[in-house]
């Protein structure tokens, strides 16, 4: 079992307006774990050829490092979307983020349109993946269903102002409002096993409140954030530190992973105690969050400051 | 963080308020009703609920933009603003544009891609899209050897075309190789341009070496020259004939080797007597002023198209004869009805 | 010939100029001999005079060295004012040897330079319509750039002789004791100005604000003033300083900014006591932020500030996290009334400040200082002063002599726009690559081979990638492409020299 | 590819590039307006004509407004501008992106 490949670390996917080449170009500098290029929202109507354009140009030849470059396209209800879905194919884009879903149908319908644009465009076949946007009381009531809808699915992400609105409410400091759409969203995400995408925060100017929300879904076990600026980035990883301790109880545990190998019997044990499966996950989770927090060393062990 | 660009309604006292405002402590300061009431729209940023930059539409003319850089990098905000206003004029289809604006923004504007026609002492006219002015000079007809030979040319607006046009256009025939006859563009005319443009090609169709030519936007236009077609104050009307003067001194004349510009004596206009003087002063001594005496009737009146509209109102035919050539009268005659109807129905005839 | 820079430098002007080739960063501890101005003995009661025609008339002469501040930056009328006085005066061949130019006195210049009137100009820097006029020939003999510390040296040699210096001061009382720091158009230290109020055979004081006798504190003393001029208004002071400090917002910049400051935190040199300077602009205002805090988590004081003066920099004096500023000049109100409040803020001149033939500059003491670039090169030479199309638009300002600190850090965007800030070779160096520790950019930061113990020190911060700065320059070049080669004609159009005298390169006219 | 309608793409703000596209008579002409012209300026005229040129467009006036625009922006812009003026943005041209 720890042959298997680790899950991504996911705690930020920041937000980028695809008709503003002057973003769309620096976007990779801020160690954002995944990059959305927002064709829909971001873009007026009259835009949308031509961001669709400069998205595609950029993928092409901008160097976006290890980040998952993710592409929001227009609902699948506008003339833009069978375009954007081909354009962003072809682009070789790891993660199609589908707008305002509601139905695992319409996940389903663009998991087609995706295939068939690999094929149309001798992408490998099942290399683009797809994530789904909540935006609503039926697509949160639908999600478990959206989020088991195809293997490519790699993440649910809660929209909460299109969310707040459509529950005739708006959104309130403490997120009061959100609490059950964001268990829904996550429960179908764990059960699903694909990554859980908390909201957007919008006021620039409240770094208190960015916080108290950041950790709030962070102990909820959201995997991570939608994110608007790139100074949000720093913030959330710092929510997303673990603490020394839990660095290193997870080196023990990896620690016994490898003294279990080198042993005939294969059975990882710590203290005596059988280490199972979900201990194990967990400490390769929380190491992974070490390395990209810079909290280890080149052996993994913790940086004492 | 400044806000995307936005609409703000000037009908909207709160928001007009603010802007006129923002734009008088930027040193702007004519917010005629004339002017106002020309705007299609407006955009503006804010820096929070602060108004940091504006820039309005009139047709195809960019308008009253100001931009605060307190703050922020230089031009950051006009670059911002111009651009918008810029992409707006695109989506409905206009693609040719025009800004007016103080000397010292004239470097910003050719920064982003405008074009200076013609500058004053503290003004400018600037263009920017396509057809533009080169795109119009080279449309018109030219003939071989240009540059040698002696050019003439003559602007009007011929509502309609008089005696007195045809006496002007032979007079500059006679004294040059070739004579451009430009017809304002403008449709403010009781006469509409294609009328107006088919009556001077008419009444000249004899004269071999005249080429009759659309004045575009450059010549006695809407866009450089409104107060030909709205009353306006003496000050209004020599800022807007120098700049007129000057883009057909700069560009017009230069590009078509133009070396004189024929005038009539103007005795009753005060709006183009005073034209007439600042053709005098800018003009020369790249092209030359001909100033010739209007021709008049027997009874020593001059022939002016003033003159024949009024007999239009008053429907006397027999003494529009007396005014025109025999291709104007056949034309007036033909369409005496829908022209009478024009003028009952408000068309102004006192004007130019 | 060639200097150590590898700069071709033109024989004839070096030779007709007397100049030395660039050798070195080591000044050494050659003897020198300092000047002195001539005075004119008077008990000082006939001073104040209310025409600049009169003073002007009595004073400058065909041929002669005048120079000016730059301390009210673009809200300066007393520069305009003197020089139409002078330019309608019809005198000519005047040697302009102020300490900056700014951007309200470009069209001033340009044409006291077409009337003949300016011949000669030594600066620190110019840009926007003078740098273009400059760059395409307009002046005939070349500019000589100095940078502040190399202006107080020339001027304590004589390079730079003063005949007349107009300086113009927010009060003075009628001897002529003046400060920066009370009246309309106030700007704190008079650092630069000091100079010229010390070694000009002719001071003339230009103030709106003639306050009783005696007035102190007094930076300018009435022992070295001939003239008080009494004018109408001295500057804008909305437009002297920045007004209200702000932040940037700019995610890219604050990204730099946060890097610089893990780069110092994690250097040797902070530690209780150590000293900065950070500059102006946008982002070396973050860094002070972002330095402040880490001051704070880490227990740590620095013994002093230094250099041009910000508003976040005297916070941290009043914070108790900074002992001292030492001030040669204030970027904004807030510095500069503090000046006038914190007794800790001492005014320095631009000698004190930073010339290399002393007894000691406060550069010589300084730990770490955070400088920017237009372009820095594989050989991490610096150019402040001419920009990718070879137009001069910056000022060597304090660049050099800053540079000489124990740890100097660049920084620079990788690219900006289209242009590469990282490139093969400067257009112009201004600061050569052997002060150059460490350059920061948006992807990572270079540190200089040289610098052994820092590539030590800063190989290893969490989230700061360190690249070569060959790695960097050409991450920059895949990104915009390879420009057309720059085209210039023969001709020299100015001269920088290094902070020793020494010319470090030459800026030839553009061709266009 | 003919130019049905003149046509823009892009806007004026840092990094973009402005490309409007009209008819032309017989070949592909470029107007620039850059700050990087020297250094750029036959660079950014290569991507403008090489780009419509894949696009089967041989004879067109381009106005060009840069404002540091980098390569693949300008491919972006211009394809955009292109598709546009040839009322084709509908069907995005593949093979040039």
């Amino acid at each position: 079992m720890s042959d298997e490949t680790p899950e991504r670390l996911r705690r930020t996917m920041m937000f980028v307006p695809g008709n503003n080449p002057a973003m769309v170009k620096d976007a990779g500098i801020y160690g954002a774990d995944s990059i959305m290029f927002d064709l829909e929202d971001a873009v007026s109507m009259t835009e949308k050829d031509a961001a669709r354009d400069l998205v595609y140009e950029a993928l092409q030849t901008q160097d976006y490092g290890d980040a998952e470059l993710v592409v929001r396209v227009n609902g699948i209800d506008t003339p833009y979307y069978a375009n954007d879905v081909k354009a962003m194919v072809k682009a070789g884009i790891d993660v199609i983020r589908l707008p305002k879903v509601e139905s695992a149908q319409m996940i389903k319908d663009l998991v087609k349109d995706v295939a068939a644009a690999e094929k149309e465009f001798g992408i490998k076949e099942g290399s683009t993946h797809v994530m789904a946007a909540i935006e609503s009381a039926k697509g949160v009531l639908n999600s478990p269903e959206i989020a088991a809808a195809s293997d490519r699915m790699i993440g649910i992400a809660l929209s909460a102002e299109d969310y707040t609105t459509d529950m005739k409410t708006h959104r309130y400091p403490d997120g009061a409002e959100l609490e059950f759409a964001r268990n829904m969203v996550l429960h179908s995400a764990r059960a699903a096993g694909i990554a859980a995408f908390d909201t957007v925060f919008t006021n620039m100017d409240d770094t208190e409140g960015f916080y108290r929300e950041t950790k709030h879904i962070h102990q909820l076990g959201f995997d991570g954030k939608s994110l608007v600026n790139p100074r949000q980035i720093a913030m959330v990883n710092k929510v997303y530190e673990p603490t020394q301790k839990e660095v290193e109880n997870a080196k023990n545990v990896i620690n016994a992973i490898q003294e279990a190998k080198m042993k005939v019997s294969g059975v990882i044990s710590m203290n005596g105690q059988m280490v199972d499966r979900p201990v194990v996950l967990r400490a390769q989770r929380v190491m992974m969050l070490a390395k990209a927090s810079n909290l280890v060393d080149e052996e993994e062990n913790y940086i004492e400051k | 963080m400044d806000s995307p660009v936005s609409e703000i309604h000037l009908r909207n006292p709160s928001d007009y308020k603010r802007w006129r405002n923002f734009l008088e402590s930027l040193d702007i300061h004519n917010f005629s009703d004339k002017e106002v009431q020309k705007i299609d729209t407006t955009l503006a940023i804010f820096s929070g609920d602060d108004l940091v930059a504006t820039g309005s539409l009139a047709g195809n003319t960019l308008k009253y933009i100001g931009v605060c850089n307190k703050d922020v990098v230089s031009g950051s905000r006009f670059n911002t603003i111009v651009s918008a206003l810029v992409s707006r004029e695109f989506q409905q289809g206009i693609f040719h544009l025009f800004v007016f604006t103080k000397i010292k923004y004239s470097a910003s504007f050719q920064h982003v891609g405008f074009n200076e026609l013609a500058h004053t002492d503290d003004a400018a006219v600037l263009e920017d899209g396509s057809p533009d002015v080169n795109d119009y000079l080279n449309d018109i007809p030219k003939i071989a050897d240009q540059k040698g030979k002696k050019i003439g040319s003559i602007v009007m607006n011929a509502n309609p075309f008089t005696s007195g046009h045809r006496f002007l256009v032979e007079q500059a025939a006679k004294q040059c190789d070739l004579v451009y006859v430009f017809v304002v563009n403008t449709d403010a005319s009781l006469f509409s341009t294609s009328e107006r443009f088919y009556l001077v090609k008419r009444g000249t169709a004899d004269l071999k070496n005249v080429i009759v030519v659309n004045g575009g936007d450059y010549m006695v236009s809407y866009v450089t020259f409104p107060a030909y077609f709205l009353a306006s104050s003496k000050d209004a009307i020599i800022y807007q004939t120098t700049m007129d003067a000057r883009i057909f001194k700069n560009i017009i004349a230069k590009g078509l080797n133009i070396d004189v510009r024929f005038i009539g004596t103007e005795p009753l206009s005060r709006t183009t007597s005073i034209y007439n003087q600042v053709l005098q002063r800018q003009l020369p001594p790249e092209v030359e002023v001909d100033e010739i005496e209007r021709q008049t009737t027997d009874g020593n009146y001059p022939i002016t198209a003033t003159a024949v509209r009024r007999d239009l109102k008053d429907n006397e035919l027999e003494e529009i004869k007396k005014l025109v050539p025999l291709s104007t009268f056949d034309f007036i005659k033909a369409n005496q009805a829908e022209l009478t109807k024009r003028i009952k129905e408000g068309m102004n005839i006192n004007g130019n | 010939m060639k200097n150590s820079v590898n700069r071709e430098l033109p024989d004839d002007l070096m030779n007709k100029l007397n100049y030395k080739p660039f050798e070195s960063t080591e000044i050494g501890n050659p003897d020198i001999q300092r000047v002195a101005p001539s005075v004119h003995v008077t008990t000082g009661n006939d001073k104040v005079v209310d025409s600049i025609e009169d003073v002007v008339k009595k004073t400058v002469k065909d041929g002669m060295t005048i120079s000016f501040h730059h301390h009210f930056r673009n809200g300066d009328f007393v520069f305009n004012k003197v020089m139409r006085v002078i330019i309608d005066a019809g005198i000519k061949n005047l040697t302009l040897a102020p300490s900056s130019l700014t951007g309200v006195m470009n069209d001033m210049v340009i044409e006291a330079i077409k009337a003949g009137t300016i011949t000669n100009i030594t600066s620190s820097g110019m840009r926007g319509s003078l740098g273009d006029f400059v760059s395409h020939g307009g002046l005939k003999n070349p500019v000589i750039f100095r940078s502040h510390g190399n202006r107080a040296r020339a001027i304590e040699h004589g390079d730079i002789k003063i005949d007349v210096a107009f300086l113009g001061v927010p009060n003075a009382d009628k001897l002529g004791n003046a400060n920066g720091m009370e009246g309309d158009a106030v700007f704190g230290s008079l650092g630069y100005a000091l100079m010229d109020a010390q070694y000009a055979n002719k001071v003339i004081l230009l103030t709106d604000n003639i306050v009783p006798y005696p007035n102190t504190p007094a930076s300018i003393k009435q022992t070295q003033v001939d003239y008080v001029v009494k004018v109408d208004k001295v500057g804008d002071p909305d437009k002297i300083g920045s007004g209200a400090t702000r932040f940037t917002k700019d995610p890219k910049e604050l990204k730099i900014a946060e890097t610089v400051n893990k780069v110092i935190t994690n250097s040797p040199y902070f530690k209780d006591g150590f000293s900065f300077q950070t500059g102006s602009g946008g982002a070396a205002l973050a860094v002070t932020r972002y330095l402040r805090q880490s001051m704070i988590d880490n227990n740590i004081k620095a013994s002093f500030a230094l250099g041009g003066i910000t508003k976040p920099t005297t916070d941290l004096l009043e914070e108790g996290l900074v002992n001292k500023v030492m001030d040669v000049q204030d970027f904004d109100k807030g510095a500069a009334a503090s000046m006038h409040n914190n007794k800790n803020q001492q005014e320095i001149d631009a000698s004190w400040y930073a010339d290399p033939d002393n007894k000691g500059a406060m550069v010589d003491q300084l730990d770490v200082v955070i400088l920017s670039a237009l372009e820095i090169d594989t050989k991490f030479n610096v150019n402040v002063m001419s920009g990718s199309d070879g137009v001069i638009r910056g000022a060597v300002g304090g660049h050099q002599d800053a540079a000489t600190a124990k740890l100097t850090i660049i920084s620079a965007p990788l690219v900006r726009g289209r242009i590469a800030t990282v490139v093969p070779d400067v257009t112009t160096v201004v600061t050569p690559g052997e002060s150059v520790d460490v350059l920061v950019t948006e992807y990572g930061i270079a540190i200089n081979p040289a610098r052994k113990d820092l590539i030590q020190a800063l190989s290893h911060i969490p989230g700061v990638p360190v690249y070569t700065i060959e790695q960097l320059q050409q991450m920059a070049e895949k990104r915009v492409g390879k420009p057309e080669p720059l085209q210039f004609t023969d001709r020299t159009v100015a001269m920088v020299e290094y902070r020793d005298g020494s010319i470090i390169d030459t800026i030839k006219e553009v061709k266009d | 590819m003919e130019i049905k309608s003149t046509a823009v793409a892009g806007t004026l703000e840092s990094s973009d590039i402005q490309i409007m596209i009209s008819k032309g008579s017989s070949d592909i002409q470029i107007d620039l307006e850059s700050d990087v012209k020297k250094e750029f300026g036959k660079q950014i005229n290569q991507v403008i004509s090489s780009t419509l040129q894949k696009m089967g467009i041989t004879a067109a006036k381009v106005k060009a407004v840069d404002k540091g625009a980098l390569d693949c922006v300008i491919k972006a812009r211009t394809i955009a501008a292109a598709q546009r003026a040839t009322k084709t943005t509908d069907k995005p041209a593949w093979e040039v992106l």
